[in-house]
């Protein structure tokens, strides 16, 4: 199986602060590998140095055996990765219509693929019209998971897709990742909702203090509530 | 209840009409208080073909400053360079200005025409890439960098041109009015009212038959979001600036033929006016603009005529009359 | 020890045109009347300049630093009306001459006047009294159109009264604003005051600054109603936009054509040779005040302030424009004003200006206004 | 016990959407009541409404007594009514510590003090320390509020407002984003509040096993109205919350839960 | 008791409000700046230096106000002038018109601060409660309206000539204190308002310093971070803000009080223009927004680098002209020293984004975490 995208020893500063401590992972074809660990760990800080919206001081970044590391946010999206960031950054300006026009960059949207989103989030059809800023917390949530999958993506990087969807939402969701997934997509999921990520997790990576901690298949985790308690802090079964 | 079925077509927007029968309600409403038709007519007119001229230079900035949230006060600095740069064509071909032949005239004024566009366009270049990219967001101190800016600009031209008042004599065919019966309408109005429809008619294609006006008011609001999407930003926001500096290039160069003369600091008296205009309008807001740009223009000749006392503070009035109808402004694109 | 004369102008900001006019013609009139020696009562002339940017506070300050620090003798300016108001105390409380140059507003020698005050330059009136004269006569009615701030006011009001002595009626005073653009409303109110009124009618024009309202109103066609537009003279590249009014008249200051006169003779070649262009409106003025100083001290025989004002109060000295006279009572030097139409010649840049006749000291009655 | 909050037929309109629709309901001290529905079902514009946000299109809303329908949210919030927000909403370029200190300064009053220096109130500083340590966020007290990640800056926006010692609680989804291992330092701080019998506390919240534990009383809205009010248990179980909630009987493409 | 006694030992830190400059250079500076300006009419003898001593203590005070509103409530205000136009109008409106005696100068006070006051506070009510960009707007809008205003009374206010007015005796240049025999030095009128315009201007930037500095002083920070939120907190930022425009507008009309007793004289040109405007938004920024002291540093640099620059750029271009060298002379003649300023413009923005004041107490500059949002 080969990788998709590959980090080794990615080094990220943020002003004065060393937030990534040597990151090395590896993101299979095809799969949906889970990124875990507790606050603060650089979950987020791992996807946006992926996305070169923050940039890496030091380590290699490759996509589909490109190196990616130098190259600028937009180059980087155009080669086929989809982000749905950690705080939606919906443009409240614009509709939702809007939203998702501009997320669908090389054409005018597709009516099909559009039909097959409403499917999962009924919620975007009804307030088509309705700028994004006065969406609800899980609308907006709904509208920044559409765009990243308006169109075909290669790789998705998902910042916490599920906070703030109500349970019927998370489970449309994760029907939908699901199929994402076999289209073809591969998706690196940073999640808290552990139901969520042994649902849709094929492989997991842990981080902690900005350094991978554990990498391993998802099963094995879900398994091994010891494993979690050191992990995690927590055992995941007493959590839903 | 209002819940869509999943076949319903999907909703479609509809048009907000109301500002655009402002300036035709106020044009019917100054009919019996003006009383005779043919100064009513010549009143009306010439507002028209005013509110276009200053159309076209507040379009430059609505682009700049209502689109792309740039706080320009360096705007006037654009409108002087292009002023400037047409007094370079113009000067060698006086003779061919002063023919009294239409054709002859806009032989020479189109190409001067162009010229400055390209060279205002190519300033905003620099302008963009030094002045403004550092700045983006950041209002205060887009002021202080465009400010910055246009007093070198003026310093600039007044150290290669002079400080003194540069003469631009009015083409001979565009000269005087077009007299029908008691009606007045001056010829190079009418010319202005082409090229304004013209320019708004181009924008108000580009920015509906395309995304980008909604690419632009998405980065201003959420740039790295716009870049993760796949949009090389930048560029897309140097290419607006650019075309905001070249049409008010444009617009430099039909004002100082309207003034017939050029002069670093001209465009003293506008900056105001055309802030004005896009506040009116709405920010981001292209047709609010026009509108807006006619209103002000009608309020003026409107009101000049029947309290001249007013003509002092009509603009302001007019701004306060519309914000407290609209406080976004005629048109509210943006949240801002 | 050296004649210091200070010359505080708006070298910088708006009015940077018309200071530098001043300063070369203050340098080439001390040339003039030194006959090239630049000294004058055995001492040698150091003219010293200061930039007051045309701000009130600024040229204040500079009128200060040049009595107090720089220990002038005499001070010439200033370019912006408002500044050189303020610097009028200044002069007083220093007791040093100031000769006022080129500002025109009549408060100079009107009741902001001080008795170390003397003004080279035309004052409002004048120029108003001057155009009235120009253009007055019985059957004659007149409109006028003017800033809506005190200068045109003023002027409106010396012009009025001038006016009404020559026998010609005032139809309507239209004021626009000073930032006015587009002129179709006031021009449509200016067209229906005068329209349907009998003889010559006028429209007269008193508008400063970058603003041009003739052409405007001329683009409105005022022929068709036989009315005819009037105005005062200008600059050299505002007379440009007189090309497009051929014939029309009124009454100016200065015109480099029109004097005819040694000095003038003199100017108008020296300073085409020199810039290869004539001199304007404020060299002729700057030479002026340079010519007067010369005057007054070789007339006192000293820079001591109470034996120059002695010596300039009646003084007569020539100039560019002919013979001036500083009026004992004000100040003001009364000056011949030259009424003229307007001729294009396509070879020259600007419209020219031609004599009709000169407006003499005598033909012109020019109020004192100042408290003495 | 004379402390209650009420809503009488509360209604918002947003051009033709009625988000919240004629909602009465009156919640005690002592009480937890968890709100419950669907994404967009109008529950934080129902916070919205009853801190001040947003004006009631339509019915009236008492607190303690008064009607405070048109009472602006500043003057609600002294009046006790305090409000954590579902999306985070801080002071992006103040400290953690300078967040706090400012809900504790309001919570004392101190509004319009201009003579005095802020560093003479110690008192001040102390009590924000403290709360910062109750929400585990006393390490990162230097730290500008727009560099902590997103879970620390949902502990902040909780940190904001047990500062204020508000009479009404309202919880916006206290937990969304927040890591597994710190969660229960929240769900104890609520528990904690609890134990003082005098506060309301109302939470929105979708995870289900945090309302079971804490909620003595679940309201559901839907679609802008109330549909269902009562013990967790019977709540829970009624066909309303769990086909179009839980979506066990889902009516979209969703499979069916664990 | 316990509490305060630390703080007595603590006085100078009280003057400063418990905000000191917190960088060992930039406290030299200041005392330097401070000492300089107390000692001008020893030191430098001469109107000019007098001058520029005297405009640099009142626009310390003015842009210091203007800083409370920018750095502190971040609003944008294009008004300021306005209100301290009102300050110098009411002096000299009073004194031009009740002549040269201490009744006129209360006068003016009792009659121009009110009336800044009254006016930020009406301004304040009707356009704080739109957003940012149209505030500036809308002061922009009131500001020009304000100056078409006074120049259109021109019976009250002089119109575009501007009053000038006679100082009472006492503060004459005229009148000798003590003479030259005594101490080397003449004390004169105009010396005694030397030091009664520094005085006065370092009272209202230590007022403003405790402002800033005190409870309401955090609110303000807090409404520019997040107006929304402090709402939210229960603070009625309306009130807020106004208080702060008020405050300011109380301090920008003292200051133009002061400046037209300095100048004797006030005129659209001197304290209404837009241009001035943008000078006291440039000192700001120079000095670092939010700093109060920046105030001080900003004023400094500006005006001196308005009275000197050009004199210096005379100096400049000969010597480089003599030196030979092409070009430069043209650059660096004195009628170009506009260019420079606008330089300036650019080069603060470029060099200094946290103003002098920023750098210094955080040398290093932290720049990519400035980007992080
Ligand atoms: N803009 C910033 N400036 C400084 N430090 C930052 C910034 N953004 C994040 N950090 C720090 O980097 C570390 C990692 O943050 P990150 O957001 O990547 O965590 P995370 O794993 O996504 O946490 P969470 O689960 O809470 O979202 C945190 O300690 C955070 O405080
Ligand atoms: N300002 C507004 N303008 C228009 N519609 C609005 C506005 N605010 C909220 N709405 C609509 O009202 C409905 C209720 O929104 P609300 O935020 O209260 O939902 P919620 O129950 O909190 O949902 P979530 O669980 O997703 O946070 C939504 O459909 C939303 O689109
Ligand atoms: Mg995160
Ligand atoms: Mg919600």
């Amino acid at each position: 199986m080969t990788d998709l995208l590959k980090l080794s020893g990615v080094h990220t500063h943020i002003g004065r602060y060393h937030i990534l401590q040597g990151i090395d992972l590896a993101v299979p074809q095809g799969q949906t590998t889970m990124l875990l660990g507790r606050n603060g760990a650089g979950k987020t800080t791992t996807l946006r140095t992926i996305m070169g919206l923050w940039q890496a001081s030091s380590g290699e970044i490759s996509l589909s055996g490109d190196r990616i590391e130098s190259r600028a946010t937009p180059d980087i999206a155009r080669l086929g990765v989809g982000y749905v960031p950690e705080s939606m950054a919906v443009f409240s300006d614009l509709t939702v219509k809007e939203n998702l026009v501009l997320a669908a960059r090389d054409g005018p949207l597709d009516d099909k693929q559009l039909e097959w989103i409403f499917g999962f989030f009924p919620a975007l059809r009804r307030f088509w019209l309705s700028r994004a800023g006065s969406l609800s917390g899980g609308q907006k949530q709904m509208l920044s998971i559409a765009r990243a999958i308006i169109e075909p993506r290669k790789l998705l990087l998902i910042d916490e897709p599920t906070k703030g969807l109500a349970p019927a939402i998370v489970m449309a969701l994760i029907e939908c990742l699901k199929e994402i997934k076999r289209k073809g997509a591969t998706i690196l999921l940073v999640e808290q909702n552990f139901f969520a990520a042994r649902e849709l997790g094929d492989n997991v990576l842990v981080m902690d203090n900005g350094t991978i901690v554990h990498r391993g298949e998802m099963a094995a985790l879900a398994a091994d509530v010891p494993l979690q308690e050191r992990l995690l802090g927590l055992s995941l079964e007493a959590h839903q | 209840m209002t819940d869509l079925a999943a076949t319903d077509p999907l909703p479609k927007p509809k048009r907000d009409i109301a500002p655009i029968l402002l300036p035709v309600a106020l044009a019917l409403v100054t009919i019996p208080l003006i009383g005779s038709p043919s100064t009513w007519l010549t009143l009306t007119a010439a507002s028209l073909a005013m509110g276009m001229m200053i159309f076209i230079m507040a379009s430059g900035l609505t682009l700049v400053f209502g689109l792309m949230d740039v706080l320009n006060f360096g705007h006037g600095a654009f409108i002087a360079v292009g002023a400037y740069v047409a007094t370079l064509v113009l000067a060698p071909f006086a003779a061919s200005i002063q023919a009294d032949s239409l054709w002859m005239n806009l032989a020479v004024l189109a190409p001067a025409a162009l010229l400055s566009m390209a060279v205002s366009g190519a300033l905003g270049l620099v302008v963009e890439r030094v002045l403004i990219l550092p700045v983006y967001g950041q209002h205060l101190k887009q002021i202080l960098m465009t400010t910055g800016g246009l007093i070198v600009a003026e310093q600039t031209l007044y150290a290669l041109w002079g400080p003194q008042i540069i003469p631009m004599p009015l083409p001979a065919s565009l000269r005087g009015s077009f007299i029908l019966g008691d009606v007045a309408i001056a010829k190079y109005r009418v010319l202005a009212m082409l090229i304004g429809l013209a320019v708004f008619v181009a924008i108000q294609l580009v920015l509906n038959r395309t995304k980008l006006g909604l690419l632009i008011r998405a980065g201003v609001e959420n740039r790295e979001m716009v870049e993760a999407l796949g949009y090389r930003i930048r560029r897309l926001f140097l290419g607006v600036f650019m075309t905001g500096s070249a049409l008010a290039g444009l617009g430099g160069v039909m004002w100082a033929l309207y003034r017939e003369q050029v002069h670093a600091s001209m465009s003293d008296e506008l900056t105001v006016l055309i802030f004005v205009v896009v506040i009116i309008g709405g920010l981001g807001s292209i047709g609010g603009c026009f509108i807006g740009a006619i209103l002000v223009a009608m309020v003026a000749n409107y009101g000049g005529f029947l309290v001249p006392k007013l003509a002092l503070v009509s603009n302001i009035l007019l701004m306060v009359a519309i914000l407290m109808w609209r406080p976004r402004g005629l048109y509210a694109v943006t949240s801002r | 020890d050296d004649l210091k004369i200070a010359l505080i102008y708006g070298k910088t900001g708006p009015l940077e045109a018309y200071a530098k006019q001043t300063e070369t013609g203050l340098k080439m009139g001390f040339e003039y009347a030194t006959k090239g020696t630049m000294t004058l009562d055995g001492r040698k002339i150091v003219i010293i300049t200061k930039d007051d940017q045309g701000k009130p506070d600024l040229a204040k300050a500079a009128l200060a630093e040049a009595y107090q620090d720089d220990k002038a003798d005499i001070a010439i300016g200033t370019t912006s009306s408002a500044a050189a108001l303020a610097i009028l105390p200044v002069a007083e409380e220093n007791k040093k001459i100031l000769i006022v140059e080129p500002a025109v507003a009549d408060q100079i020698t009107g009741e902001k006047w001080n008795r170390y005050i003397f003004r080279t330059g035309r004052n409002s009136s004048q120029d108003a009294i001057s155009n009235a004269v120009a253009i007055g006569k019985q059957g004659v009615t007149v409109a006028t159109l003017a800033q809506d701030y005190a200068f045109g006011r003023d002027g409106v009001a010396a012009f009025k009264e001038a006016l009404a002595k020559t026998g010609a009626t005032l139809a309507a005073e239209e004021y626009a604003p000073t930032s006015t653009t587009d002129f179709t409303a006031v021009g449509q109110r200016l067209f229906d005051a005068l329209k349907d009124k009998p003889g010559r009618k006028v429209i007269w024009v008193i508008w400063a600054g970058a603003g041009n309202p003739l052409a405007k109103l001329q683009d409105m066609d005022p022929k068709r109603y036989g009315i005819e537009l009037s105005t005062g003279g200008n600059i050299l590249p505002a007379l440009a936009a007189y090309k497009g009014l051929p014939g029309m008249e009124g009454a100016t200051y200065y015109f480099y054509e029109i004097p005819k006169n040694p000095v003038n003779d003199w100017l108008v070649a020296e300073h085409q040779k020199r810039f290869n262009a004539p001199p304007d409106f404020f060299t002729a003025g700057g030479f002026a005040a340079a010519m007067s100083v010369v005057a007054a001290v070789t007339k006192a025989k000293s820079t001591d302030s109470e034996k120059l004002i002695t010596a300039m109060e009646g003084l007569e000295f020539d100039t560019p424009k002919g013979k001036m006279v500083f009026r004992k009572e004000d100040h003001q030097a009364l000056q011949s004003m030259y009424h003229f139409k307007v001729k294009v010649d396509p070879n020259v840049a600007w419209a020219v200006l031609e004599p009709v006749r000169e407006l003499k000291i005598e033909d012109m009655d020019v109020p004192i206004k100042n408290k003495r | 016990m004379s402390l209650t909050l009420e809503t009488r037929d509360l209604t918002i309109r947003f051009g033709g959407h009625v988000a919240v629709n004629n909602v009465s309901c009156t919640f005690r001290p002592g009480e937890l009541t968890a709100i419950v529905g669907p994404n967009g079902a109008g529950k934080t514009t129902y916070f919205n409404l009853i801190s001040g946000q947003l004006r009631a299109s339509n019915g009236s809303i008492l607190f303690d007594g008064t009607d405070i329908t048109q009472h602006s949210a500043p003057l609600r919030t002294r009046a006790g009514l305090g409000r954590a927000f579902q999306l985070t909403n801080l002071f992006p370029n103040l400290t953690v510590e300078e967040n706090v200190r400012l809900a504790v300064q309001a919570a004392n009053g101190t509004h319009y003090d201009m003579l005095r220096p802020w560093m003479v109130r110690r008192d001040l500083i102390a009590r924000a320390d403290a709360i910062l340590d109750q929400v585990a966020l006393g390490s990162r007290r230097g730290v500008a509020a727009t560099a902590l990640s997103h879970g620390d800056q949902r502990k902040l926006e909780v940190a904001l407002m047990i500062a204020l010692e508000p009479k009404v609680f309202m919880f916006d989804e206290p937990t969304a984003g927040m890591s597994i291992d710190e969660v229960p330092v929240v769900l104890n701080l609520i528990a904690q509040l609890k134990q003082d019998r005098s506060k309301i506390i109302l939470l929105v919240e979708h995870k289900m096993d945090v309302v079971r534990s804490l909620a003595d009383r679940i309201i559901v809205l839907h679609n802008g109205q109330l549909v269902a009010d009562g013990p967790p248990a019977e709540v829970i179980a009624s066909p309303i919350v769990q086909e179009a909630y839980l979506g066990v009987a889902p009516k979209t493409a969703g499979g069916s839960a664990a | 008791m316990a509490a305060a006694r630390p703080l007595c030992g603590d006085q100078p830190m009280m003057i400063l409000s418990g905000d000191p400059p917190r960088s060992r250079i930039l406290t030299l500076v200041l005392v330097v700046i401070i000492l300089a300006l107390a000692a001008t009419p020893f030191l430098f003898p001469g109107a000019k230096a007098l001058n520029v001593a005297a405009k640099i203590c009142v626009f310390a005070a003015l842009v210091a106000s203007y800083d409370l509103l920018l750095g502190y409530t971040g609003s944008v205000s294009f008004a300021h002038t306005m209100f301290y136009g009102i300050g110098s109008y009411a002096i000299a409106i009073s004194l031009y018109g009740m002549g040269p005696n201490w009744a006129a100068v209360a006068t003016g006070i009792v009659i121009g601060l009110p009336l800044a006051a009254l006016l930020a506070l009406a301004i304040g009510l009707f356009s704080l409660r739109v957003a940012a960009i149209f505030f500036a707007m809308i002061t922009l809008a009131v500001a020009s309206a304000f100056q078409v205003l006074a120049s259109q009374l021109s019976w009250l206010t002089g119109g575009e000539d501007g009053r000038s007015f006679q100082l009472p005796e006492l503060l004459r240049p005229g009148t000798v204190l003590i003479s030259k025999s005594l101490f080397g030095f003449e004390i004169n009128g105009r010396i005694l308002t030397f030091y009664l315009v520094f005085a006065v201007s370092a009272l209202m930037i230590l007022a403003l310093l405790r402002v800033v500095n005190s409870p309401f002083g955090r609110v303000l920070q807090a409404i520019r971070e997040n107006r929304f939120r402090a709402e939210a907190l229960g603070f009625r930022t309306v009130f807020h803000l106004t208080y702060a425009n008020c405050i300011a507008a109380l301090v920008a009309a003292s200051a133009g009080i002061l400046n037209a007793l300095w100048l004797r004289y006030a005129g659209p040109d001197t304290s209404l223009s837009f241009s001035i405007m943008l000078d006291i938004l440039l000192m700001v920024v120079i000095g670092g927004m939010g700093t109060i002291y920046g105030a001080i540093i900003g004023a400094t640099i500006f005006i001196l680098a308005q009275n000197y620059l050009q004199s210096l750029m005379g100096l400049a271009s000969t010597a480089a002209s003599e030196a030979g060298l092409p070009l430069l002379p043209g650059l660096l003649h004195p009628d170009r020293w506009l260019l420079w300023l606008g330089l300036l413009f650019i080069a603060s923005v470029y060099f200094f984004p946290t103003g002098v004041v920023g750098r210094l107490r955080n040398p290093a500059g932290d720049k990519s975490a400035g980007n992080s949002h």
